[in-house]
Parts: structure tokens; C-alpha cells; sequence
């Protein structure tokens, strides 16, 4: 056909190539400012392009977003995130072996949760996506709660009706996960434009991916929380991948993710994702914008899906093999070890009890969870609760539906009796 | 009681509830300082303050879930779409996330948002100021449906809209807003003011959704119908010489069935009427419930009159608007057959 | 002639088209390099070229709006959309735009756009991987609406569907991908290869659109519906022991009224089965236009099965999908009624 | 209630108050470089805030950006300004009078369509707004053709269909506009992308106002047109309202709306949209860069909405009465003829020729015009046609439906004739 002048952003390798992260834009550990919460956006606007990073190569915190954490600190962080990340083996492994229909790991993406929610209030309002898992783990959800939603069983919070890993927790307050992208975006938005209203100083923040930025909900949300300050904290987790589908599809080619805040009139920090300290700092340094009410923060998380997008797919397909070892920005549970090592405050036997401690408290939870209840075995939720709920209450319609179902299943049960 | 048109009572439904809940807030296109395009929120914003009564970018989207954030934290807000032609950019966060989040967080979230819309024909709105789409939110399960047809009805369905902890689509058929139409451009435009339903209480009341109102009680044929077709069909019935009953149907979600199956049962004869395209249009559904409840008590065909299956044309207003001529002829042929 | 199974055909069609006009092109999520997540473009782009295989951000209203420019530039865009759960955020631009464009602009533009979607459930896929949203599509005048229940089919319509100078939604029961579906989950799974309509042709042919297929021929009663439910009613029928009729309808704009009424006229009898949600379903268009057009051939009232009124749910897959033991249930009603 | 802390973004002046538009950054004549259409974004980006403007205050054209146009060109942008006034003011009484239902003014905004038209070539494809008749008029429509369509007559290219203004061309290379804000935004966006892809050089434009960049439409034709580096021209009239809206109701505070483009990877040019030069040279530039398959730019037009929004609308209940005396930025017809004189190159003579000319251009067009019918008077549209178009043929149940109206109509003339 005809000579075309279509620009294709493509990735820089596919599968058999070899691994290039030329395009990361990094900086030095330290060698970003941190401007004041409340300074104009002009003062703020090199934080979309450089890349903040407190970690540096000797694994010593440096500079001035260095949130000077406690040990104690420190340490629950690396429990949260190993717990996640054993979780989501565990539950892997789960659906491979049919227990549950669907999984989706955030392998290397631990600390855009972990490092996020410690730098908020517990009464700070979430809206996350499927890929935040650390978040319900970091809030200290019972593991045994997020199974039972996997399993869709008796215990199910969500009564079976969601897929897995669409969690929620009305007491954690953290909102239902949709299966629609980037919805969340602009209702945590709305929560938080409500708490100004009513001159509440909760927060709220949101997640969503590099390629769910693409959705008309991200501009929405931008837009809103710009024009009336919202206080509310916007997280890309930019890992590269859309399922096959890599970032520059979603537009980060020319420019990163984090530049399209100063475009809204936002700031927009890039941060080095995968350093948990650099995550806890910049999110501390947008909570208290918003608090403070100077408004909304866009934040870029530059990290990488180690994993592949779900159980329902195989990421040899669209890209090395090896990709994730070429990974620049290395595995934030890693790296956060190595800091606490370098601090002093680690050691091997302190890392295998605490990895002992996860998979048995991982074990004896799916152990209890299968007891209330699988797909297919043991107790079962009732059908008829699948018509609660459409409404606060019942329809007659509704409840006739119900009653209608509740015949074809004695019927079934005759005949299977028979 | 005082007279009002139907701006006036909604305007004053939304007062109401202002000033009984600190958590109504109101939101939309040109609806703070202005008083909306149609007035509906006039004079609110200077009463309760411009962080109540928000002007909105024009992002249907983007309002509808604000919204839907805003009463997840405990507002109840009350988003006014400029025209229901307009609604559709918001419809993803109508359909997946406003309809869905009771149910599939367990009953543990729920989003009280009302979303007010001016929809129908009848003002020479053209094919993007005039449609009527009822039945692609009635489809979707999870949200209430209503649209009034007098300022009493207004008032009242709002207010109970607004309380209801379900959201709820509410539907307002703009050619009423100054008086009812009987569906002939060529009589002088009446008000409101020597109709019945003109009549309306100052303070709260509810008409509850989910419940039709016989606005004329008849023996021979049953008309079901709603919004501006109301009054098209009490004309049409007058003019036909037939001793119809006619059913205002008020919400499409909860269906008041009962109202519907009992009039029938008892005139053996129905027609169903919208403005809306009638193809996959709302009157297949109340056709399709009444013809398994009643088949046997039916002694004619039920038939649709409705808008026809093409976009609102702006030169062919009259000859798009189903108007009393085409009801007559329902009317005549459901009469005559057997 | 070869075996294909439902993904194949369509692949074939597209590969066809592409092969015969420069100007299709194919856009949407993960369907270039990756080819699909159903693989239904698998291999067209290292055929056909980054230029005309198009991987696409993950805004399905972009989507289709620059689907539409390229349609007004001389192309013939086919988009995928990756679920039909997804399609809402470009509802305002196939409703306002994509359908309205030929008609407002007197005929002198139009926008030959094909949307592809898989639908239906039977795949534990959700709420939001298991929807059935031909009404909302159907009701919107402008638009052509079809949904193939075989490999078959599948090709020859969307040949069809991509010749087509109107826009066309094709919906795909992703049920039916891999294999007739008859609704019962426990019997092992079932391919193509062992179905006379898994016989495909390699090369061009078209099913032309609007044109109902009697799947199974009978005189006591006429089952009218359409993707995944075509082998569950098939399989009901033979089970219940009725000489049942059973109409694939394939395209619901343009509606094939004739080969419905001429069944229903000769059976006297009739069902309607859809997956979708019941309440405002398209079920109730197809019952309607029956009743209106058969009303002194019916015997019984004409019964619609479908899915229940709420969200379809994870857990309770097979107790929300209407499989066979719903369709019988309707079919005995239907024929002991009297 | 309790105190908020929701930020609530108001225009400086509303009825009664004095005008105050401090709040427009402005740059001298010839201030802002001009740099090569394909430079590097970040050599580009100070065009998002500087003002681009030619003109100066002794209506001298200086500076990088003029595009030394000859005379008789000017003169030309002159005319068809002019013409495109008195076409609106002749229309809006028109509508006053009862002829035509509806009707919008570009009073004030002329500039921006009639000089981006003529830095366009005649091939290029525009994607107009409902304010945008300068593109019409300046393309050579027959005036008779535009007042056909707001009659709604037997010439109405859209037989009846749209709303007076809603004009499209096909000959003209003008698509059918839209009664819903920003669709043909993106659309305009698959248009050039098509254009790419069929390896032509032609090239799109497109045009919404600042109230209408909310709309996700917006967003989307940014994105793409990024992604794909589409040779597009994308347009924001900024004329500082959105009906009663102000425009940072859509974002405008912070930022302007041309630095959105920046913030994903495009140029974004803000732009004295009333200094004709000035307007054309920054169409010609994104004209060239986007030929060149540079990409697309973002434009933004600073002007003013001197009319009402439309013929339903009353300004003087949410803004000065006087607001647009004390517009910085004049007018663009005013300011494009003392140039001229400036130029020696006019007189109140030719002044009031064209004047005349234009003045019996339309009034003859309107005589002719309305020969072919109003929705009243004279020859009607058959409403048959209601039933054309709904699909390339008709379908038989659309066929049913006509004969059913046919009936109709004629039962209605013998009542009538009884
Ligand atoms: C509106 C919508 N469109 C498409 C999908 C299908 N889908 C699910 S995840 C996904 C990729 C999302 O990628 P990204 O936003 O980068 O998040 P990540 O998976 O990388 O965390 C897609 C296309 C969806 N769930 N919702
Ligand atoms: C989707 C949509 N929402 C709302 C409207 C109603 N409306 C028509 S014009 C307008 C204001 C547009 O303002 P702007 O974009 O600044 O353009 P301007 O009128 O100033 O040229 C609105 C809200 C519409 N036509 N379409
Ligand atoms: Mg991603
Ligand atoms: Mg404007």
C-alpha cells in the first residue's frame, strides 16, 4: 500500500530482542529539590520531569525528600510488602489450581501501595484499583476476608457478585474496586471535593495505570479537582505495560505521565516507584498540599508489572523474557531491605523468620477461608441473594425473579436427586 | 398551596430539601449564579451559598461521577444534565459504576444521587434538544426511573427522588414546564395556572416512585402513558368519544404493574404511548408485561403510538410529535377490532 | 471449505476484507501486535502492517470517534472493543455521532464504521465481563445491530457488516468462540468441528444482514432468539419433546418481521429467549411487534425468557444465565396454556 | 453550614461590577519568537503562555510571527470578516422577526476563523463549532445555501434535519457540525490520521470553545493525536464564556488552556485570536509542521464573546453590560482595517463600498432565500423525507412508518379542507 506517514510509538523490544530501558529518564538519588507543599506551580514543574528518588546505589537515604523514617517504620513497611507479595503467590498459585477463577499479582509494584498509605491518615478515603492489593494488606485487613472474596464464597464481602481481587472496606475506607478502568479516578474526586465542603481536612487518593490514563475519567479528574482544589492525591502507576499494549500507546512518549498535571495546573512529581522511601515522601508532600487546601497532586509511579497482567495472560508474548531483569529501578522489597541492611537493622535471620511468618499467616488464612466456602465445594452462598441489593429494597418484580429462581433450582435438585 | 408551573416546583423541591438536609448539594451546567438554562435552579445559590449550589464544567461525565464520589462521603447530590441529549457522555458512569456499586459492594456502598434531565419534544429543539431516553436507563438494573407530568408530580417525585438512597434517573419533559400541551402547536399555549395539578404545596410532601396515577378513569380501552403524552391522550380520548382510562405511569423503575394489569383486566383494551422512537422503545416492555398478565382478558391487539423510528427532525416537529391524531387512530383501531 | 471455530471465521473475514480494500483498517486494544485477547486479529498485523492494524490507547470513546474521521476519510474501520461491558465511554459518539451522521447531514456524509464486541456470559467473567447490551443499541435509529450464533455466520456477516455503508455493532456471544454452548456447564466442553455450521468457506461470501435463519423447523410452537441461547433453546426443545420452530434472528436492525410473523402465524405459539436482562430487554420489541402483527393467531400469551433483573453475577453463574430448565419451563407454560 | 474549604472559582466581574480583565496575561506585539515548526517541545513551550500577537498598538504588523501577507489578501480577510458580521447581524434579527427558530453570532471572533482558513489550503478538511460561520463564508459558500439551512427550507442541505447554523459542506471540505459540544474533536483527529495512513498530505482542523474542553472529546483528540502524530490543527476558542459559565470553569485559572498541549508531548500556542496576523501565522506554522508530519498542534484563540451565546440567551444577567467595551484585545475587524490604513492601503470610502456590498450581498441572498420556504411560509419539505437517511436504503418497517405519517397528513388536509 501507500507510503504511510503514521507515527506507531513501539515498544524498544520484543519478545527475543533484547531488553532496553534506555528511555527511562533517571536522576540521582537526592538531586531533586522538594520545593514547599504550597509553592507556585512554576517552582514545581521540574518535579514532571526529573525523577525523585531518595535510595541510592549504596542503599543509603539521601537528600531532601529523604522522609527520615523510623526503623520501626521501616521494617513494617518491608512486612507489608512481603506479606503482599507472598499473598499474591499464594493466590497465584491458588488459581492454577482452580480454586479461583481469576487472579492479578503486583509483583514489583509493592511499594506504590505499601509507601503511600503510611504517608496518609487511616480516615484518608482510597479509590484503588486492582492492582493495589498492598493497599487492603498495609490497612490491615484480615487476609482471610480478601480470600473470601476470591473464593466467592459464604464469607464473600462483595456476596460473590465481583470478580476476584475487586475488594472493598466500608471500616478500612477503602472504596469497591470496579472492573471498569480508571471510574475511581474522578469519584475520588467528588469524595473529596464533598470533604472540603463540608470542611472536613480527610483526604482521598486514587490509582490507576499508565494505560488507563487514556480514559476520558482521567481528564475528569484532573479537570475537577483543579478547578475547585480538591483534596485528593492522583497516582499513575506507570509499568510500562497495558496488558500487551506499552506505555507510549497511552501517550508517554514525549512526555511522562507526571507533566500532564502542569498542563491542569496541578503538580505533577515523577517518582522513582519502586524506592519505598521516595513514594512515602512525595505522598506525604502531596497529602499535605491537600490538606493545607493548595489542592490536588498528580503523581507518577515509574515502577514495572513483573508479573503478568493476570492469570489470563502470558506476557512472553509482547515482550523479552527477561525484561524484568534489565528493569533499571531493581525490586522495591530488595531495596528497602538492603537500606535497613545498610541501616543496620536487618539480617538474614530477621529476613527468614519474617518471610516464615507471612507464608504461615498466608497458609493458616486459606486454610480457614476454603472452610467457609469455594466455587465448588463446601458451603454456598444462597442463589436468592443474588437479588438483593439491585435496590435498597425488593422489588415485587424482583422478588417474583427470586421466586421464580428458587423453583427452577428445587426442580434441578428433584431431578438430580432422581 | 400555591400555583406553580413545573419549574417552579422543582425549583421549590429543591429548596425544600436544601433547607431540611445540609447534605443536598446541587451541581450542573450553568446552575449556580445563572439559575440554570431553564431557570430550575434560580435564586438557590444566592440562598444556600455557591458550595451547595456548584457550577460545573461542561463534562457531563465528569459531573455525574463527582456525584457519585461526593455521595459515597455523605452529600446527597442533585446533578442537573442541561438536556437529556447530552446525558450520554456520562452514561458509562451511570450504567457501570452509579447502578452497580450497592450490588457489588454487598449492599455495604450505595450512591443517593439524583440526575434531573430535560428531555422530550414539542420546542422545535431539533434532533439534539428533544429526545426522550427513558428506556436505555429503565434496561439497566440498579437505577429508579421517573418522569413527571404536572408541577404536583414534580414536586413530589423530586423530593422523594432526592430521599431515596437508590439514585434515581428523573426525567422532566421541558414542553410542560410552562403548561400542560395537549399536543395541538396551533391552540394558544395555556399555563399552568388553571390546571389541577397546577396546585402545589409550599412545603414537603412526596409522591412516591414506583406508584401510576389514573388520571382519568375510564371502562372501554386503557391508555398507558407518561410526560407530555399524558395530556396528548386525555385530549385524544375526549376527542375519540371514548370512555378511556387513562394511566400517567410516573416511574418506569420500580413499574407500578398492578395499576396497569387491573385496568386492563377490566377494559380488555390498551394502547401504549411515548414520544421516544418506538422501535426497542420503553412502551415494549409495559406492551410485553401487560400481554403475558392479561392475554386473556385482552379482546384487541395492544398498540403502540409513539415517535418515529428516526432521529427528532427540527423542520418536522409536528410531523415527528405523536400527537392526537395518531393516538385517535390507536384509539380506533383498537376499538373497532375483533 | 475448512473447520473453523468462531474466532477463526472472524479472523477469515477480516483477513478477507483487508485483503480485497486498502481502505479497512482494524483499531482497538491489544489487537495488533498481541492480536486480540480473544486472538480474533491474530496475525493481521504482521500481514497487513502497524498502518492498518492499529494498537489503540485504552479509551474506547477515542476509539470510536477517530474510527468515525477515519470512516470520513475514505476508510472502512473495523474497532474492537474488548468487552461490550467496556462500550459506554464511546455510547455518546456511536449515539450522537456514528448514528446521526448520515441523517443531519441530508445524506451527504456517512461513517462506514464496524464496532466489534464480544458479549454474552457462560465464562464466569462477572458483572462486568459477562453483558448483553444489544437494547441499548437497537434503540438508537441509525445504527444496524447484529449478533451471530455460529462460525458461519460470524464470517458472513461481518463481510457483510464491513461492506455495509451504514454503521454496524456487531455483538459477539464470546461464549460461542470456541464452541457451541447448550447451556449445560457440566457436560464437557464441545468445538466447532463437530457442527455443520463450523464448516466455513476460506474465500468471500456474505449473511446478508437483516435476514432471520430458521435453525430447526416445527409447527407447534415458534422460539424466537439469538447468540448463545440459539443451542440452548435448541437443546430445550429437544428435550421437552415440542415440535418447536426455532428462529435465530441474527440481525435486530434491521429486523427480519417477516419470517417471525409467518412462524408465529403458523405455530400460534411463541417464546422469546435472551440472555440479557428482561426488564426493557430487546425481548420485549420482538414480543411486541408479534403480538401487534399475530394477535388472532396466538393461543397463548407469548412468554420471554432471560436473565434475571439484577447484575450478572460471579458466583451464581449458571443461576442467572437462562439455561435449558428456564427454557423448557416457558415452552410448557406456553403449551399447556389455554 | 460548616465552613468550606472548597475553592470556587469566579470571573472578575458579574452584573453591575466594573470590568476587570487584569486577569489576561498579555505580550507585547512581536514579542514572542517564532520558532521553527519543528523544533523540540521544549524550545516550543513558552508559547503556551506568552501571547502571540503581529499587530501593535499603531496597527503596525512586527516582530517573527508576521506573515507579510500582501495587501490584496488583507483585504480579502477584511471582506469575508465583514461579510460574516453583517450575515450574523442580518440573521439574528432574522430570528427575532420569527424567520428562523435559533440563531448564534460569532460577533468579535471573525478573526479566528476567517485567518486560519486562509493560512489553510482549500483541500484541508475543518472540523468547524457552531461558531465558526467565518469558515463557511471565507471557504465562498453560497450565502443562499447557509440561510437555506437556518430556514430549514426546500435548499436545506440538512432537508430540515438540524438546527439553524448546523452547516456542513462536502464540496467545501466542511463536516456536518454537531449539536453535541467537542465530537468532532477527535474526529477530526481520524480524519488526519486517515490521511497519514493513506500517505496524502492533507491535513485537518478543528474548532471548540473553552467551555468545551472539558468534555472528554477533548482529551481523547489530544491523546491520539499525539500518539500517532496526526496532521491536525487543534482550535480553542477561548472568548471567555461558556454560556454563563466563566472560563475557568474549565480549567482556565491556573493555566491556559494552551498549556494542556505541552503536557501530552504538543505544542500548545496561545494566540491573540483578534489580531488577524497573528492568527494566520499560527495556523500556517501548525499548517506546516503538521505537513511536514511533525505532529499536531494545540492552539488556543484569546478572544471575546461579544454576543450573546445565542438567541436564547440574555448576557446581561451574569456579566457587565459593558464587559466587552473594556475588552483588552479590541476588535478583530477594527484592528485588521486601521492596519490596512496604516498600511495606505484603505479608506472610509472603500469602507462603505464593501460595507454596501456585503450589506446587499445578504439582503439579496435572504430575498432569494426564503423564495425556497420558511417553516411557515411558501414551499415546504415534504415530511416524507423524515424517513431518507435514517440508513443508505430504507428499511421496510421505515417504509411502514412513512406510509402511516402519509395517511395521517392526508386525514389532517381533508379536516382541514372540511
Ligand atoms: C473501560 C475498560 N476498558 C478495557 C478494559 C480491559 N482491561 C482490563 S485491564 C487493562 C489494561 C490496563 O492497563 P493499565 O491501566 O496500565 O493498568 P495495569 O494493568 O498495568 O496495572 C485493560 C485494557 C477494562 N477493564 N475497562
Ligand atoms: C455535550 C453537550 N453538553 C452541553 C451542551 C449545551 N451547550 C451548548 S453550547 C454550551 C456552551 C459552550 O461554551 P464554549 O465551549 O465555550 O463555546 P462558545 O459557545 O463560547 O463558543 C453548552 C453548555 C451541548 N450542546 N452539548
Ligand atoms: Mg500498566
Ligand atoms: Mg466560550
Amino acid at each position: 500500500m501507500m507510503r504511510s506517514r503514521l507515527h506507531v510509538p513501539r515498544p524498544p523490544a520484543r519478545p527475543g530482542e533484547k531488553p532496553d530501558f534506555s528511555y527511562v529518564a533517571l536522576s540521582p538519588a537526592g538531586a531533586a529539590a522538594r520545593p514547599d507543599p504550597n509553592a507556585p506551580l512554576n517552582d514545581t514543574e521540574f518535579l514532571s520531569r526529573d525523577l525523585v528518588r531518595v535510595l541510592d546505589d549504596k542503599h543509603r537515604a539521601v537528600g531532601p525528600w529523604d522522609p527520615h523514617l523510623a526503623a520501626a517504620d521501616l521494617e513494617l513497611g518491608l512486612r507489608h510488602m512481603l506479606l503482599t507479595r507472598v499473598f499474591d503467590d499464594r493466590m497465584h498459585r491458588a488459581q492454577r489450581q482452580g480454586k479461583i477463577t481469576f487472579y492479578i499479582k503486583s509483583t514489583g509494584e509493592e511499594a506504590v501501595s505499601v509507601a503511600a498509605n503510611m504517608a496518609m491518615r487511616p480516615t484518608d478515603m482510597l479509590f484503588p484499583s486492582y492492582r493495589n492489593q498492598g493497599l487492603q494488606i498495609a490497612r490491615g485487613r484480615n487476609i482471610v476476608d480478601l480470600m473470601c472474596q476470591l473464593l466467592s464464597n459464604t464469607r464473600d464481602m462483595c456476596k460473590g457478585r465481583q470478580l476476584p481481587v475487586m475488594y472493598h472496606s466500608v471500616e478500612g475506607n477503602m472504596f469497591s474496586i470496579s472492573g471498569n478502568l480508571a471510574t475511581q479516578f474522578p469519584q475520588a474526586v467528588g469524595w473529596a471535593m464533598a470533604s472540603a465542603i463540608k470542611g472536613e481536612d480527610h483526604i482521598a487518593a486514587t490509582w490507576l495505570g499508565d494505560g488507563s490514563t487514556a480514559e476520558a475519567d482521567f481528564h475528569y479528574a484532573l479537570l475537577f479537582a483543579q478547578i475547585y482544589k480538591a483534596p485528593v492525591i492522583l497516582n499513575v502507576v506507570n509499568n510500562q505495560w497495558a496488558i500487551s499494549t506499552f506505555q507510549t500507546f497511552a501517550g508517554g512518549e514525549g512526555r511522562s505521565f507526571a507533566s500532564r498535571g502542569p498542563g491542569y495546573g496541578m503538580p505533577g512529581i515523577r517518582v522513582d516507584g519502586n524506592d519505598f522511601l521516595a513514594v512515602y515522601a512525595v505522598t506525604q508532600w502531596a497529602a499535605e498540599r491537600a490538606r493545607m487546601g493548595a489542592g490536588p497532586t498528580l503523581i507518577e509511579h515509574v515502577t514495572y508489572r513483573a508479573a503478568p497482567h493476570s492469570t489470563s495472560d502470558d506476557p512472553s508474548r509482547y515482550r523479552p523474557k527477561d525484561d524484568y531483569e534489565h528493569w533499571p529501578l531493581g525490586d522495591p522489597i530488595d531495596r528497602l531491605k538492603s537500606h535497613l541492611i545498610a541501616l543496620g537493622e536487618w539480617s538474614d535471620e530477621r529476613e527468614q523468620t519474617l518471610l516464615k511468618q507471612c507464608e504461615d499467616q498466608v497458609n493458616q488464612a486459606w486454610r480457614e477461608a476454603v472452610t467457609y466456602g469455594t466455587l465448588t465445594d463446601g458451603p454456598q452462598l444462597d442463589p436468592e441473594t443474588m437479588f438483593q441489593d439491585v435496590f435498597k429494597e425488593q422489588t415485587p418484580s424482583l422478588a417474583r425473579q427470586r421466586m421464580q429462581l428458587a423453583q427452577e433450582i428445587k426442580e434441578r435438585q428433584l431431578k438430580e436427586r432422581a | 398551596m400555591s400555583q406553580m408551573n413545573m419549574i417552579q416546583a422543582l425549583n421549590s423541591a429543591m429548596d425544600v430539601m436544601m433547607a431540611r438536609d445540609p447534605g443536598v448539594v446541587l451541581m450542573g451546567e450553568d446552575v449556580g449564579y445563572f439559575g440554570g438554562v431553564f431557570r430550575a435552579t434560580e435564586g438557590l445559590q444566592r440562598k444556600y451559598g455557591e458550595h451547595r449550589v456548584l457550577d460545573s464544567p461542561i463534562a457531563e461525565g465528569g459531573i455525574v461521577a463527582t456525584a457519585i464520589g461526593m455521595s459515597l462521603n455523605g452529600l446527597r447530590p442533585v446533578a442537573e444534565i442541561q438536556f437529556a441529549d447530552y446525558i450520554y457522555p456520562a452514561y458509562d458512569q451511570i450504567v457501570s459504576e452509579l447502578a452497580r456499586i450497592r450490588y457489588r459492594s454487598g449492599g455495604d456502598f450505595c450512591a443517593p444521587v439524583t440526575i434531573r434531565t430535560p428531555c422530550g419534544g414539542g420546542i422545535r429543539g431539533g434532533q439534539t434538544h428533544s429526545q426522550s431516553p427513558e428506556a436505555i436507563f429503565a434496561h439497566v438494573s440498579g437505577l429508579k426511573v421517573v418522569m413527571p407530568s404536572n408541577p404536583y408530580d414534580a414536586k413530589g417525585l423530586l423530593i422523594a427522588a432526592i430521599e431515596e438512597d437508590d439514585p434515581v434517573i428523573f426525567l422532566e419533559p421541558k414542553r410542560l414546564y410552562n403548561g400542560p400541551f395537549d399536543g395541538d402547536p396551533n391552540k394558544p399555549a395555556v399555563g399552568w395556572n388553571s390546571h389541577p395539578r397546577g396546585e402545589v404545596p409550599e412545603g414537603h410532601y412526596r409522591v412516591d416512585l414506583g406508584v401510576a396515577d389514573i388520571v382519568r378513569p375510564g371502562a372501554q380501552l386503557t391508555i398507558i402513558t407518561y410526560g407530555t403524552m399524558v395530556h396528548v391522550c386525555m385530549a385524544a380520548a375526549e376527542k375519540a368519544g371514548v370512555d378511556a382510562e387513562v394511566i400517567d405511569l410516573r416511574s418506569f423503575v420500580p413499574l407500578d404493574i398492578e395499576t396497569i394489569v387491573n385496568s386492563v383486566k377490566k377494559t380488555g383494551r390498551c394502547i401504549v404511548a411515548h414520544e421516544a422512537t418506538r422501535f426497542g422503545g420503553f412502551g415494549g416492555e409495559i406492551l410485553s408485561t401487560i400481554q403475558e398478565e392479561c392475554f386473556w382478558h385482552l379482546e384487541a391487539p395492544i398498540l403502540r403510538v409513539a415517535g418515529w423510528d428516526t432521529p427528532y427532525p427540527h423542520a418536522f416537529e409536528w410531523e415527528y410529535f405523536p400527537g392526537q391524531a395518531r393516538v385517535i387512530a390507536a384509539i380506533k383501531a383498537t376499538m373497532e377490532a375483533s
